[in-house]
Formats: C-alpha cells, structure tokens, sequence
C-alpha cells in the first residue's frame, strides 16, 4: 500500500522562493521575558558575581548538587543547606564546535564541555566552554579550572566565568 | 513555601532577560495562494464551498473541515460586498498603549459565503457600522497590491 | 457509566500579580508540595504518572515539558505535558486512571504571567498567520468582536456584564489566595475605559502568577488511602473551529458540547437542577454570562437577568464563581481550570471559610483557552 | 477491570520535504484524510482527536494545537494535544491509546504535524529557546553541541568510532531509497559520512537527520470497532514513557536510563521477558546516527556498548535478524520531528500487516517496537505493536 500510492505534499525549492514564485508573510516576534531567578539560582547568580560557585545539599541522599536547587528532585524534599564550591573541576565530555547558536558557521570552533565541579557530588556537571587550549589537546577527565571576568566586569551571570582552562 | 528559606532582602531578587530571537516566514498555502493571487490580479474574493455540507468557505480551505472533503476543485466568487456580522472598536496597539486613533474592525460575511473575513472598517460612516451594516472592500490600486490581506484597504460602509 | 475517579489531594500557591524571589520551579515545588501533604502521599513512591499543562511561549522556553519533573517528584516517571487548559489536563490524569494502568495521577497547572514583558504581542502569535496576524490587531479584538455578537443575540446587557465583574470582584474578598479582591460597584464598572468596544478594561481580568497541583486516584486506592475524597463524575473537552471565519460567535459552541459530553457520563439530565454551583469561566465579563448558557445553567438570554436578581451570588440559588473567579483571583493562563476545580473541592468538602456555599453536593468547574481560541472543558465533580 | 484493547487500524502521511508548500493545517488534513481513506472510516466516525507537535517556534503559531486542530478533524470533537520533545510522535499514539483505553472512546485520530521551514534563518534558532534560560542560553548553545557531548560520551565509554556509528547513517539513508515520502534518501558510504562537514566533532553533516515539513496520521480503534473495520488490526500491546531529570549536565550520558525504563513498563504491558527474542522488527529513534546504536541498547535489544558491533554484524538490516529501522528512519526519510516520531508507528503497522511495499522486512513480523526520545536527552517512548 505505501509503495504505491501517491503522497500528498508539494515541495517547494529554494529557487521558488528567490524567484518570488510563492507569496510569504514574515513576522518578527516580539517575544520578551524577564524570568524571576528565585532563591536557588538568584543566590547562584549573585555568587558568580563575586567569583564563587555554589551549590546545595540533601541531607537525605547526601547529594550536593549544582547547578542548586531548593528541592531535591530525587527524595522530593527542600534542600538543606548552601554549599561553597571548587571552581575547579574534571570534564566529563566535551565536543568541539564549529557552529553558532543559529547553525552558521564560524571559523574558530568553541569547545562545550560538561565540567564536573570538585566539591559537588560525583557526576554533578555544568554546562560551560574551554579555553585556552587547542581543540586536539583537549581530553576527557582533563583537569579544568575557571577563568573569570575581572571582578568589575561581572554581572551575576555564567559569563562571569569567561571558559575553563586546563590546569 | 516548600523550600527551606526564601529570599528576604528586596535588593536580592533578580531576573534574567530573554527573547526569541527567531524570524518567522509562513507560506499561505495551497488556498491561501490561490485567494490572494486572485484578489492581487484580478481584485476578485475566491471562497471554496463544500457543497455536501452547503458551507462557504472564506478565506477558502483547502478541505472542509466538517465532513474532511477536499475542496481543491470547489472554487467560487463571493463578495466584494458583504454584511457586519460583529464589529469592535479597538482602543490599544499591541503594546497595550492608546491607539492615536481607534480602529474599528469587523466580521464580515461576504455575500456568497459563509465563512467571516476579519478586517477593518473605514471611510465615512465607519464609526456608525454596526452589525447588518452593508459594507464593501476598499483595494488598494493594482500596482500596489502584493498578494497580502493588506491588498485590501479597509471595508467601507455601502447603501446596496 | 465509568468507574469514578476521585480527587484525594490539591494544593495551590497564593495568587498574586507578581511573585518576584521565586522561580517558577519552586512555585511549582510550593503547590506540590501542598498537593501531597494534603493527599497523603510520596510522590516518589505513590504517583503512577504526572501531567503538566503549559505552553511554551507564554514560559519563554521551547519544549517546556523538560523542566517538569525535577520539582514535582516525577524524574524518572512516565510524565507529559499537555498543550491545553487544567481541566484538559485533568481528563488527561483522568483517563490515565480509568484505563486502569495507573493508580494515582498528578496534573499541574501554573502561571508566571508576570515574567512576560511582552504579553499581548505573544498572544497575537496564536493568530491565524496568513490572514489575520499581518491586520497589527491586539489579540483582545476578538474579545471586542465576540462580546458585540453575543450581546445582540442574546439581548444581554453591558450592565448585566458589569454585575459580574462586581459581584466576582466582591467574592474574591473573600478568598486569601485572591489577587484582585475589590469592592467596586456596578455604576464604577461602567466608567471604565472601553478597550475593544463594548468590552472594557475592567471587564477583562487580569494575569496572576501561581501554581496548582491537584492528585486523582482510582476509586479502590482512594478508599485504601482514606483519602477525603471529593469524585470526577464526568469530564468533557471539545474545541470549536481555531478559525475565526467558521466558528460559533453568539454561543460558546465548544462550551456545550464539552458539557454534553460531561453530563452523558455523570448521568446529568438537567443540569440546572442537578448542579449545586459552578465555577465557569470568566476571563472577560460576558464570558460568564455566555458560558452559563452554554452550560444548560441558564437558558439563553437568561444569565444576565439572574445575575443581576443575585441568583449566582454566593447565597443565590445557583452560586457561581465563589471564589472570585478570574475577574476576582487574577487569570492564571493554563492554571485557570485548575483554579476552579480546587475551589469546587473546596465547596465540596466543606473547606470554603467565610465563602462556604451551604449543601453542595454537586459543582461544576469550566474552563476556556482564552481568545483566540475555542476550546474549552468541563468537569462535574461530586461529594458522594 | 480488565485492558481495554486498542489497535491501530489505519495510516497516513505526506511526503517529508524540506519546505512544503502547504501550511500546517493543510498538511494535517491531508496526513488524516488519508489515514481515514486507508481504513474506510470518515471524520465521522471518529471520536477523538489527539494531536502531536512542538515546538511551538517551528511553526510560528503560539498555541499551535489550536491552530492544527481542524486539520487535524477536530472540528467539535475533543482535541488535546501533548507533548515530550522529540519523543512526541511516539507518545501522540500512546495519548491516543489511553483516550480509548479509558473506555471513553471507541475511536481516537492521532495527527503528528511539523512545519520547521517557517523558522529562519535556521531551526536550529529555535533550538536555542530550549536551553535553561538562566544558566545555559547565555552560553548560545545549539542542539547538535549537546548531542555531540552525548555521542562523545558514548563513544569513550564503549569504544566507539566514528566509523562504527557511520554504518547507521549509511544503512539508514540506503533504505530511504525504498520510501516514497523520503527527503534524503541516497546511496553513501562510510567514508562519505566521515568525509561530510564536521559540524560538531564528533558530529558530521551526514549523521545527522535533516529538517522537515510534514504530517502522519494514525486511525486508533477499539477491539470491537477494530474487528469491525480490518481483518488486519495491529494491536498496540504495550505503551512506556519516562522522563528524566531536567539537569542533564547531572547524569552520565553514555546511556539512555529513561528509555530503559520506558522500554520495560511497554514490555511489561505487553507482556515481553526476552525482548530480543520476542521482537522482530524496531525502528528505534534515529535523529543523529549514534542515537539507533544509543536506543537499541535502552530498548534491551542488545547489551550495553554492543549495538555498534550487532550493526557491523548486518543484524539490523534490512534482511538481517533484526531489522532496524527498515523505513529509513529520520537520517533518510526525513525529521518533521513530532510526525516523524509518528512515521516510525506507521512504519511498523505497515510491517506488521505486509504492507510496505519495496520495503517489507522478510520473515512475517509479528511485534514490532517503536520508539522516541527528545528534551534535553530526557524522555524516552516506546510504544510495542503487535499483529
């Protein structure tokens, strides 16, 4: 039955569409959000700024977990306590990136890596990018510490925390 | 609630800015194509009627969305007069801040349909439509048109 | 008829106009945690599945349904997300129950309406976009539209609307968890600014943020659990054309049919009779009104006349929106339904305070999607 | 109370195309009149409708559900629509299944619609909007970043290469030659896809699926209606789905936990012990080349780091001992995402009833898996049909 029936569709090509063959309505949205940080990432946002990394502990599982939450997603409770963190940490994986956020293509790859920070329970990673490394030096379970922005330049935000650098 | 401690110093709390930093491009599709090249060129309004379900649509569909029909084949001329079947006088843009002039904007049923065409009201008269009021469209000239809704202008008021 | 399902469980942030200093995760966490307090369970050992309703642009993140599990105890659990209003979401735990796979179902609902800096050019994007969208129109035209429609077919009045903004404003003094609570009379009402005439600024409730959470169980795990239960007798969705060129405008077609389909399965025969009170939706005044209709509440043209005789007040024969409604509590986006369906538990159990209705046994909670939508679902809820 | 039995009964689609012509209402309609045709059924005699897609930023329309729903022959009728990621076209059926299971319906159309062409300048723009908005997005992250973290992972826990995984995409796309709605069918090679544009090292051009316009359409019905309408009713026997936590820089993600788990809650509906002996047929989710390898292992149709090997081994071709993905899955029929997850269900109705043409698997299959995974590598879907 698939084979053999027609399928319904009409493909456009990109020629169609230069040659003004099909009519198109564009819209920018105007999409805008100022998002409430709250208790667990406002604090978090407000330790980049002073060059810190933070996180929470259970006292149930004993989990200390960053990015911090004020729940526990695996006992279902409040988190205990703040918990200061390394800005050290050992990369987990990492790929190299020859893409921007919008598929276009830059020269210079960037390098995200999942970091897991020392202080926090094993496993626990961020999401961040390395510097000041050649993509082919990079390994797995390399040792990583932050590089930070100068202390007035900081915002509270992860890019307070320019990249990671082997050390 | 639920968490241990909450933020207690106003100067603590904090938000984080976004957008969707995206442009949509929409094609019109197999119907829509066909309404707006033919009131572009020949400033004529196409419906599609079903004619089991005895339904107009417009804006035509390419199926009926009653009985699932295609009506790729059903095309028929409705229009360019029609009756207020509700109308509205908006008073805020987008923003939500004061229009310079309030826009009156209507549903209109083209004779020959039954499908409703939103659009605006103008010209004179326009502040005293109503529903039942007859009104007919308002192109722009040809050279203007750019297979848009836009084509047409407004709706204005009219005796027939 | 099928098998009853109960609500074992709710709970709920306060609603208020802005809530800054909290995520939306942990208003989140607030209500579940609520929810199973007052259901008695652990949710990482007794809740089967979890559905939340959200859509994703009014959150500002795409494919929100990866940010639910963690705060509501359900990482690693079958979750889902549905694109629809509370009470969808509630058919949806609903039906997960009847099928008889699953035990014990949680459905959230929540609202940070107030971390949209841009809400009316947000909702637009749900205009249709060939057609419709490049008009410019703030998307409340068509509220403007409908309310003209339905006040000529229904001969109902702007003042009978304006009663309804008064009279739910004025419950919703009652309510702590309420954000707009005010004691404003008919004749102030009237005065407001006209935003897409006839409709009015004051005839339009405004956003709040909050969280809900609400917890059904089958009928066996309800009784094992010694739950206060309240029980769903029947539920009913339907959605009318997304169009605005073939849809209903006079009469909230999706509104009666969702209806129909909720009292065939609670076995209603006449809802006026059988329905204790209701808590219908009213995110425009009119709505109320236009909805009551639809419900078989009040035949048509005839909501408006009983509202302003007091016959929906909270000590009138058919009290609807005792809590304060929309117009009263704030519109809570996909929360909305699930605002309603907890004060309907509420009445039931006898847990209303001060806007206790007397010998409720039976109430009804409606929702609708909001413009430009035409969908809308009922749930009819009873002590017994 | 006993099961509700609920099978598939009928299916439609339209061809994947990069850019469709149609707008997304139009695409559903022609996906659901066709499924409706294929089993002799009108609107009519449909119930309910559940519709499957997100995001929301593909098609451009908020609310998009809404907009969908008459195409989707929701006209008046009880329309919801739900959603998990990239696991959606696989949990659309699932939400139809409980639609009918419940005993509320006899009969339930499932619509799965994409529009990604409306995105500019590229899809992977929306992407960005799926990020943690407070702690991820400033880093202007893309989607193939995170999976090339996951592949790499994989890869270095199991010792994987590049080239072991390419054998996927070429397999894939190979049996898209056979489908007539494909997108990217085309003969390759191994060295083809290592030689492709290394987008994200580990990711090449070719191990990735492409981006789609299109719709799917399933008829649901219950046993009674079932038998009613087909001497060939596929059963849907056994439904899974997880999600996982939304921290996923916190788990290891060499492995996919949340399609184990929604494997196993399928398999024990369906009453499965030995999946890889009880099932015949998969058309695991196959957006990224390393992901079929990634999901058989969850699925438990191998072991752990040894999908690579059963590949090299021609185990999941098309004549092999488990065919995998026989469609030409999403690297070669395309990857509407939420229709596309739904395609892999059709495709093994198809299989199930002998109907897929130049692409029917030999051996008569009798129970067949699909499934769908998506979010931020976070949900898994699985749903097991049967003849």
């Amino acid at each position: 039955m698939t084979s053999e029936r027609e399928y319904p569709g009409t493909p456009l090509t990109d020629g169609q569409l230069r040659r003004g063959e099909v009519l198109l309505v564009e819209h920018e949205p105007n999409a805008r959000y100022a998002w409430d940080a709250g208790v667990a990432i406002g604090r978090s946002l407000a330790e980049l700024k002073k060059g810190r990394l933070v996180g929470r502990e259970c006292y149930r599982c004993r989990r200390i977990v960053v990015p911090p939450r004020m729940f526990c997603e695996q006992c279902f409770r409040p988190t205990d306590r703040w918990v200061y963190l390394k800005d050290s940490g050992r990369v987990n994986t990492y790929s190299i990136s020859y893409l921007r956020w919008d598929a276009t293509r830059v020269a210079k790859p960037s390098i995200p890596a999942v970091i897991e920070i020392d202080g926090a329970s094993k496993g626990m990673g961020i999401l961040h990018l390395l510097g000041g490394v050649k993509p082919e030096d990079v390994q797995m379970g390399m040792r990583v510490k932050a590089v930070w922005k100068p202390p007035r330049q900081r915002e509270g935000s992860i890019r307070d925390i320019r990249y990671f650098r082997p050390y | 609630m639920g968490s241990i401690e909450q933020i207690s110093q106003i100067e603590n709390i904090r938000y984080v800015y976004g957008d969707v930093p995206i442009t949509f491009q929409y094609t019109q599709g197999i119907a829509g194509e066909r309404f707006l090249r033919e009131l572009m060129k020949n400033g004529r309004f196409l419906g599609t009627r079903c004619a089991q379900c005895a339904y107009t649509y417009l804006p035509p569909r390419l199926y009926c969305e009653r009985c699932f029909a295609s009506l790729e084949d059903a095309w028929v001329e409705v229009g360019p007069r029609g009756t207020v079947e509700a109308v509205t006088v908006a008073h805020l843009d987008l923003d939500g801040e004061p229009l310079a002039e309030p826009q009156t904007l209507a549903l209109i049923r083209l004779d020959g349909a039954d499908g409703l065409l939103v659009h605006r009201i103008g010209g004179t008269g326009a502040a005293e439509v109503e529903i039942g009021t007859r009104v007919e469209a308002v192109l722009r000239p040809r050279r203007q048109r750019k297979g848009s809704i836009l084509d047409i202008r407004h709706f204005k008021p009219t005796s027939s | 008829m099928p098998d009853p399902v109960a609500i074992i469980g709710i709970g709920q942030t306060q609603f208020r106009a802005t809530t800054p200093g909290v995520s939306y995760k942990e208003l989140m966490f607030e209500a579940a945690s609520r929810a199973y307090a007052d259901a008695g369970i652990d949710p990482r050992r007794d809740i089967d599945s979890f559905v939340c309703c959200s859509e994703d642009l009014t959150e500002g993140t795409s494919i929100f349904d990866e940010y639910v599990p963690d705060q509501l105890g359900a990482v690693l659990r079958p979750v889902h997300t549905i694109g629809g209003d509370g009470i969808q979401g509630l058919a949806a735990a609903y039906m997960q129950v009847l099928t008889g796979v699953f035990d014990v179902v949680a459905v959230e609902a929540h609202s940070k309406a107030s971390n949209i800096l841009t809400p009316h050019h947000v909702l637009a994007l749900a205009l249709e976009p060939g057609l419709v969208r490049p008009l410019g129109a703030h998307p409340h035209f068509v509220a403007g539209l409908e309310m003209s429609r339905y006040l000529a077919e229904s001969g109902t009045t702007r003042e009978q609307c304006a009663t309804v903004v008064a009279k739910n404003r004025f419950n919703a003094l009652f309510n702590d968890a309420a954000a707009y609570g005010a004691d404003v009379e008919v004749d102030d009402i009237l005065r407001a600014a006209a935003t897409f005439a006839p409709l009015t600024a004051l005839d339009t409730s405004a956003p709040a943020d909050g969280a809900i959470v609400v917890v059904l169980a089958s009928e066996a795990r309800a009784h094992a659990l010694g739950a206060d239960a309240v029980w769903i007798r029947g539920a009913g969705w339907r959605s009318d054309s997304a169009g605005l060129d073939s849809r209903s405008w006079g009469t909230a077609a999706y509104a009666h049919l969702a209806a129909q389909q909720a009292y065939e399965l609670a076995g209603i025969a006449s809802p006026s009779r059988e329905i204790d009170f209701a808590e219908v939706d009213d995110t425009f005044s009119y709505k109320e009104l236009q909805h009551l209709e639809a419900l078989g509440l009040f035949g048509e043209g005839e909501a408006g006349p009983a509202t302003e005789e007091g016959l929906t007040a909270i000590d009138g024969d058919l009290p609807v929106n005792a809590s304060g409604g929309s117009l009263g509590v704030g519109h809570l986006g996909e929360a909305t339904g699930l605002q309603k369906v907890v004060e309907v538990v509420r009445q039931l159990r006898g847990e209303a305070g001060q806007r206790q209705i007397e010998d409720v046994e039976v109430g009804l909670a409606q929702s609708w999607r909001g413009v430009p939508t035409a969908t809308g679902a009922v749930v009819v809820l009873s002590r017994e | 109370m006993g099961l509700r039995r609920v099978a598939v009964v009928g299916a439609g689609m339209t061809k994947f195309m990069r850019r469709a012509m149609e707008t997304g209402r139009e695409l559903a309609w022609q996906a659901s009149s066709m499924a409706l045709e294929s089993c002799e059924m009108t609107r009519r005699d449909i119930d309910c409708v559940v519709l499957g897609t997100a995001p929301d930023t593909f098609d451009g329309v908020h609310m998009k559900g809404e907009y969908l729903a008459d195409g989707a022959g929701g006209w008046q009728k009880p329309v919801m629509r739900g959603y998990v990621g990239g696991g959606t076209g696989v949990f659309s059926p699932i939400q139809g299944w409980y639609h009918v299971a419940s005993g509320l319906f006899d009969t339930c159309l499932v619509v799965c619609e994409e529009k990604m062409s409306t995105c500019l300048p590229h899809p992977q723009a929306a992407f960005l909007t799926i990020f943690d908005n407070m702690l991820e997005r400033p880093l202007g992250p893309n989607l193939i970043w995170i999976f090339a973290l996951e592949m790499h992972r994989y890869m270095t826990v199991h010792g994987v290469s590049k080239r072991d995984i390419a054998l996927v995409s070429v397999k894939n796309k190979g049996n898209a030659l056979d489908h007539p709605c494909a997108q990217v069918a085309q003969k390759i090679t191994v060295d083809d896809v290592l030689n492709s544009e290394t987008l994200v090292w580990p990711v090449s051009w070719l191990d990735i699926s492409p981006v789609s316009d299109g719709a799917v359409a399933l008829v649901l019905a219950a046993e009674h209606v079932a038998k009613r309408v087909t001497d060939k009713p596929v059963w849907i026997d056994g439904v899974g789905w997880h999600l996982d936590s939304a921290y996923w820089t916190n788990r290891d993600l060499y492995y996919p936990k949340y399609v184990e788990y929604a494997a196993r809650m399928a398999y024990r509906m369906a009453g499965i012990t030995e999946p890889r002996k009880q099932i015949q047929i998969a058309e695991p989710y196959d957006p990224f080349s390393y992901k079929e390898l990634h999901h058989l292992e969850g699925l438990l149709l191998c072991g752990k780091g040894e999908a690579a090997q059963m590949t090299a081994d021609g185990v999941t071709q098309r004549d092999g001992d488990l065919p995998v993905c026989p469609s030409g899955g999403l690297l070669g029929v395309g990857n509407p995402i939420a229709a596309a997850g739904l395609m892999k269900v059709a495709e093994i109705f198809w299989q199930l009833r002998g109907e897929a043409g130049k692409r029917q698997v030999p051996g008569k299959p009798t129970t067949g898996v699909a499934q769908a995974w998506g979010d931020l590598m976070q949900v898994g879907t699985v749903t097991v049909l049967r003849t």
